[in-house]
């Protein structure tokens, strides 16, 4: 395929779950640029509301800077220039009139490395909804605290412990204290750029089923380079190479019957 | 932390513009420093007035801050292991000094020592200039890179000894002295150079003041205390400081007689030992009377039981004026005698 | 075989390398062992004291009991030794005899008259300071201020139980004085802690801000790269350009008084402050991203991230830093020189404004003194100044270890 | 399609696919041995053709073995998972196609009578359609050419219609002499057994278009086997 010409193919017939979701998030004709190079081609994707999108594909291939576009984490790399226009409920995300900030707000983040801070467990629930006033008062702050942290499945086995560093917690509980801390600030969208990557498999697994439960409320989008993941965890999925989007389509199609070559070969651990 | 730093940058803008001072500045020579500061102390003791604090910049360096104007902040009196140059009192009058009270307090000798283990040598000033000049006259007058290794290729009546003599290099005002003291004499001495003297004064002020740099006198340091140590490590060599150190060390160095003369107290007081020099106090007049206790100073400087023969001062090795000087001194103290332009050279 | 041969041979070369290595160990710690033994050595005549307690009468005659503060307090500690020996009577052997007084030797007897006027007319037992020269005989060393009279006096005092020897708490209660037996380090050490507070005020706040700025608020283009460049050429810049820089700015132009901490503090700012900005920045950058990344994720502004995560985590860096910054700071003489720190005063500082000196300087100033006990004065004060050093590297090394994370 | 990365894999899904063209080759063989028997009433044939289906049922235990270690192992996705699914069900469909054959073959035991040639010619026919059936479709499936299969898929009808033909053919003539009721039954199943024979034919050609399409066919297939449906009147024949 010529890379000048990017084009996505829908799998045989356009996803099932775009019909029956709301688009939550709307991106058309999407270029990043880092300095000289180019990121991202001209990217267009609709991402349903409360279900998994999984963003795959090889390195290097743009899924996790598109990710970061979504929540605008991109202005913070110098040198990096985001083109095209991206919609969150139908409003730009590039508006002068919208806030970065609470832009960040209601697109949650999650990141490859459990990041908890180097404080409490308490605090570092505590930390977005303080910073933006969320909470009435003490109580209410402590309220928001356990809530996030029962969301997040992490509640039972850190209530003893609520004072003690984030960072004694195991690799797959801090995973978990940094999904509370992004539920903490009431998010509409929760971006996981390879939020596993670092677990084992057990710790895996809770992820995976906490994100099964969150898609309920939550439009989640989750950027993986295992596949087995993906197709466990998600109902959309839209397959990335050398800054392209190749391929979207539900889950269950990509899958087992994807239509590109080139998804095909990805998948199959034929490339990559 | 920024409280504290608020303070400071307060505490700095305050101080700045009229900061009274009721404490005596002293800057100057190093040679003279440890006698002001003892005067100094005994001020401070006496009068319960501050003690003036002292700082040792060099004569020139003390003459630079002296000369640079009149008030709170500048200092009120400037050691000098030298008169004031013609100079030096030009830029003070510039800057709005012109009462300056010159008072000389006593005499520096210059000594040329080895350690007390050492043979007695009794040197001429012809002998050192000799030793260490950079360039000599040969037999027939003319200049030529000094050939003298061992003292007794000078004369057979030194020792057979390497010629090693430590120093102090030539920003110290000791080398100054000494160069002006010893090697200028011992050059005149060779009827050649004097002659070049009168025909071209500036190539001879060069022969004079240029030391040899082929190892023979080796640079030690402003520390006169660490050449003490080195002489005694080494009985070959020969030093030259000031004649404090050999009085505080008494004991493990010796003087060499110059013209056949022994430094001590008496000889360097009475004159007869030639490698002396003067030191002074410059006081600003224009100072009397704004900063507390300039007077009391100058006369507790002048006093006997400061600069007197066996006052305080000569404990700590200055050499004391003859009669009729320090009565001169005395004078010039108490009526604050102001320097005029045709006294300064 | 060849096989095994080069198997020996690896062993023989890492056990050689490492014979190198301790061998290279061994030679540093002894020439330290060598250097710091050897100016403890010269150092101990100075925490040891010995004085004479006599039993003075304070005489009315010469105490006025209406100004006692004018009183020849000397005059009778003279009066009182030489009631030990009543039969020296010579005009030139009392002299001598008083020559084995200190020119302090009153001080003592002068601050209880004065603190209770009320033993005048009485007799009074004080100790009285010997002088230097006297003080070295009787620790064994030779000395050529005394003539062989006052040592044979001297052992006669020792031998009446007169003389006693002590910790010489003058050396760390005084000031400077040009009588070695009465000089100490208070003044110096009072002056080098109130340089080191303005340095500390002054260079800490202007050094995290810079270092702040530039890490993490600076646009990356040609003049943050040339400032960049500059801060870390002037981390290299030999100290005594600061000084000269200090007379010409602080002095001459602010009008700052010279001699001052004020003045000092502000200099040897300008001295660490390099040393401060680079040290936090490799602290600031050392602070992993991922924490500043979780910050903007819930959605914290770029300043809320810096300050509430990454400047915390970084402030044991920057206080290592700062601390080396500041002790390289505490040894510096050269600076000093040019603003006229380089003085003999003798009246312990009181304040920022005052006229003080600090702990290095006085080394280089006692080391140039002809008297000998200034040279153990010097060892001694080199030994104090090691120990304030070796406190803050100390200091430094807590910090780093009490603060140290793992991420 | 490139090799996958990992080389072992490759060698997996080549084992499957090398025991399922062994597998097809039996079976085809089995088919003729059988039929043959059959018209031949050659017993010991029959034994030979009975005997050897344990192999079949063996091999296919061994591919759902290796397909299943296949997916526990690779994690198969998209075309390789497929691949491993479509071998599953080719060797379910071989297996029963052994099995029929066996059948087929037990009968010439079952048939002690000499039956008329004109009889054994139609069953003989009928072999042979669905051996080329099998044969063609086994060949499209080593070759994944859906095009074959589908032509494979289109031709059972002819099956089918061979089937209804001798099926009406053994009715009239049992009707004709009542004595030939127990063989012409016989001959009915075995011709019923390869009629099924080509339905598993068609069913593995399906699933290769499931293979290479990744999709199940949406039409219909053409059905010619209209006997369970079409009320039959011996009356009627013409």
């Amino acid at each position: 395929m010529n890379d000048m010409t990017p084009r996505t193919i829908f799998t045989p017939a356009p996803p099932r779950i775009i019909a029956e979701r709301p688009a939550k998030v709307v991106a058309e004709g999407v270029n990043v640029h880092y300095g000289e190079k180019r990121a991202i081609h001209d990217l267009s994707i609709s991402i349903p509301d409360k279900a998994v999108s999984a963003f795959i594909g090889p390195s290097g291939c743009g899924k996790s800077t598109f990710l970061r576009c979504i929540n605008r984490m991109n202005d913070t790399i110098a040198g990096c220039r985001v083109t095209g226009r991206i919609t969150v409920d139908g409003h730009d995300i590039h508006d002068r009139n919208l806030d970065v900030v609470q832009l960040r707000a209601r697109v949650g983040m999650v990141f490859q490395k459990p990041n908890p801070f180097p404080k409490s467990i308490f605090e570092n629930v505590a930390y977005g909804p303080r910073i933006h006033g969320l909470a009435k008062d003490k109580t209410d702050l402590e309220r928001i605290v356990v809530e996030s942290l029962k969301k997040a499945g992490l509640f039972e086995e850190v209530k003893d412990r609520m004072l003690q560093p984030g960072t004694g917690l195991s690799g797959g509980q801090q995973q978990r204290l940094c999904i509370a801390r992004a539920i903490a600030v009431n998010p509409e969208i929760i971006l996981m750029d390879e939020p596993c990557s670092a677990l084992d498999p057990i710790a895996t697994a809770r992820i995976e089923e906490l994100i099964h439960e969150l898609k309920q409320n939550y439009c989640i989008v989750i950027v993986t380079h295992s596949m087995q993941q993906a197709a466990r965890v998600s109902d959309l999925t839209a397959f990335f190479h050398l800054g392209n989007l190749i391929e979207v389509g539900d889950t269950d199609v990509m899958f087992t019957s994807p239509q590109d070559k080139k998804t095909q070969d990805y998948i199959t651990g034929r490339f990559g | 932390m920024t409280r504290l730093l608020f303070a400071v940058s307060a505490l700095a803008i305050a101080a700045s513009p009229a900061f009274a001072r009721d404490q005596i500045r002293i800057v100057g020579s190093s040679t003279v420093y440890p006698f002001t500061t003892a005067v100094a102390e005994a001020f401070g003791k006496a009068t319960g007035m501050k003690t003036p604090v002292v700082e040792s910049t060099g004569t020139g360096g003390g003459f630079k801050l002296f000369c640079e104007g009149v008030g709170e902040n500048f200092p009120d009196f400037s050691n000098a292991s030298r008169a004031i140059k013609k100079s030096e009192f030009e830029t003070c009058a510039k800057n709005g000094v012109t009462d300056i009270v010159e008072i000389k307090v006593g005499f520096d000798g210059l000594t040329v020592a080895s350690a007390a283990s050492a043979p007695d040598v009794n040197f001429t000033k012809q002998q050192i200039f000799m030793a260490l000049a950079k360039q000599v006259p040969d037999k027939d007058g003319k200049l030529v890179d000094n050939p003298y290794k061992m003292w007794n290729e000078i004369d057979p009546s030194l020792p057979a000894q390497k010629i090693e003599v430590l120093g102090p290099p030539p920003t110290s005002g000791t080398r100054d002295s000494f160069v002006e003291l010893v090697m200028e004499k011992g050059a005149e001495a060779f009827d050649s150079l004097k002659a070049m003297k009168k025909e071209d004064a500036k190539a001879f002020e060069g022969v004079w003041k240029s030391i040899r740099t082929d190892g023979a006198y080796v640079e030690a340091g402003e520390n006169d205390n660490l050449i003490v140590q080195k002489l005694e490590a080494n009985p070959n060599a020969y030093g030259i400081f000031g004649f404090s150190f050999l009085e505080e060390n008494e004991g493990k160095i010796k003087g060499a007689k110059i013209e056949g003369v022994a430094p001590s107290f008496e000889t360097v007081s009475d004159a007869s030992y030639k490698v002396a020099r003067p030191l002074f106090i410059y006081a600003k007049k224009q100072h009397v009377g704004t900063v507390p206790g300039m007077a009391e100073f100058v006369a507790e400087y002048t006093s006997g039981k400061a600069m007197g023969d066996e006052g305080y001062l000569a404990d700590k090795g200055l050499i004391p004026l003859p009669a009729d000087q320090a009565g001169a001194a005395a004078d010039v103290a108490k009526n604050m005698t102001t320097l005029t332009a045709d006294k300064v050279m | 075989m060849s096989n095994n041969a080069l198997v020996k041979k690896r062993y023989a070369a890492e056990r050689r390398f490492k014979a190198y290595g301790l061998a290279a160990i061994g030679v540093t710690t002894a020439f330290l062992l060598f250097l710091i033994l050897d100016i403890a050595i010269k150092a101990m005549p100075t925490f040891f004291v010995h004085e004479a307690t006599l039993t003075v009468n304070v005489d009315p005659a010469l105490i006025d009991a209406a100004n006692p503060v004018a009183g020849d307090y000397l005059g009778l500690t003279k009066k009182a030794l030489a009631a030990q020996f009543p039969d020296v009577t010579s005009r030139g052997d009392r002299k001598a005899l008083n020559g084995i007084l200190s020119a302090g030797a009153a001080d003592g007897l002068q601050q209880r008259v004065l603190a209770d006027p009320s033993l005048i007319g009485k007799d009074v037992t004080v100790p009285v300071a010997l002088n230097s020269g006297a003080d070295l005989y009787l620790k064994g060393y030779a000395t050529a201020q005394l003539s062989d009279r006052q040592k044979a006096w001297l052992d006669a005092l020792l031998e009446k139980g007169v003389i006693s020897k002590g910790f010489a708490w003058n050396f760390l209660l005084n000031g400077d004085s040009r009588e070695p037996e009465l000089a100490g380090i208070k003044g110096a050490l009072i002056g080098s802690v109130l340089t080191i507070i303005v340095t500390l005020a002054l260079a800490l706040p202007l050094g995290v801000a810079a270092a702040l700025y530039l890490e993490e608020f600076a646009p990356k283009n040609w003049l943050t790269d040339v400032i960049e460049i500059n801060i870390n050429n002037l981390a290299a810049v030999p100290s005594i350009i600061f000084g000269l820089l200090g007379l010409a700015v602080f002095l001459n132009i602010f009008g700052v008084p010279r001699s001052t901490p004020l003045v000092g503090g502000l200099v040897l700012a300008l001295l660490v402050l390099p040393t401060i900005i680079i040290a936090s920045r490799a602290a600031l950058k050392s602070v992993p991203p991922s924490i500043k990344e979780a910050a903007l994720g819930v959605g914290a502004s770029h300043q809320q991230a810096v300050f509430h995560h990454v400047l915390p985590l970084a402030i044991p860096g920057i206080l290592t830093g700062t601390i080396l910054g500041v002790a390289r700071a505490l040894g510096e003489t050269a600076p000093l020189l040019m603003i006229g720190m380089i003085a003999f005063i003798v009246d312990v500082p009181k304040g920022f404004t005052d006229a003080a000196t600090v702990l290095p300087v006085q080394v280089f100033l006692w080391s140039d003194l002809p008297e000998q006990a200034f040279q153990s004065r010097t060892a001694a004060t080199i030994i104090l100044l090691l120990l304030v050093l070796f406190a803050f590297n100390a200091l430094a090394i807590y910090l780093r270890k009490r603060f140290e994370r793992r991420w | 399609m490139p090799d996958h990365i990992m080389k072992a894999y490759d060698d997996d899904l080549a084992a499957l696919q090398s025991m399922l063209s062994t597998m097809g080759g039996l079976a085809e063989e089995q088919l003729a041995r059988s039929v043959e028997a059959l018209t031949r009433r050659d017993t010991k044939l029959a034994d030979i053709v009975i005997h050897a289906d344990d192999r079949i049922d063996q091999m296919e235990r061994a591919v759902e073995e290796k397909a299943i270690l296949t997916i526990a192992k690779r994690q198969p996705m998209a075309k390789d998972l497929r691949n491993i699914m479509v071998a599953i069900r080719i060797a379910t469909d071989l297996e029963r196609i052994g099995d029929l054959a066996k059948n087929v073959a037990k009968r010439s035991h079952a048939i002690s009578d000499p039956i008329p040639r004109r009889l054994t010619s139609g069953l003989q026919r009928m072999g042979q359609l669905a051996q080329a059936q099998l044969k063609r479709v086994l060949d499209s499936f080593a070759a994944a050419d859906s095009e074959q299969a589908m032509e494979v898929w289109r031709h059972d009808e002819d099956i089918d219609a061979l089937y209804n033909s001798i099926f009406r053919e053994l009715l009239t003539y049992m009707m004709e002499d009542p004595r030939m009721i127990g063989a012409c039954t016989h001959l009915l199943f075995a011709t019923k057994n390869i009629e099924r024979i080509g339905d598993h034919a068609t069913n593995i050609a399906e699933n290769i278009y499931y293979l290479v399409h990744g999709q199940p066919i949406r039409d219909e297939r053409p059905k010619k086997d209209d006997t369970a449906t079409t009320p039959f009147s011996p009356l009627n024949n013409d």
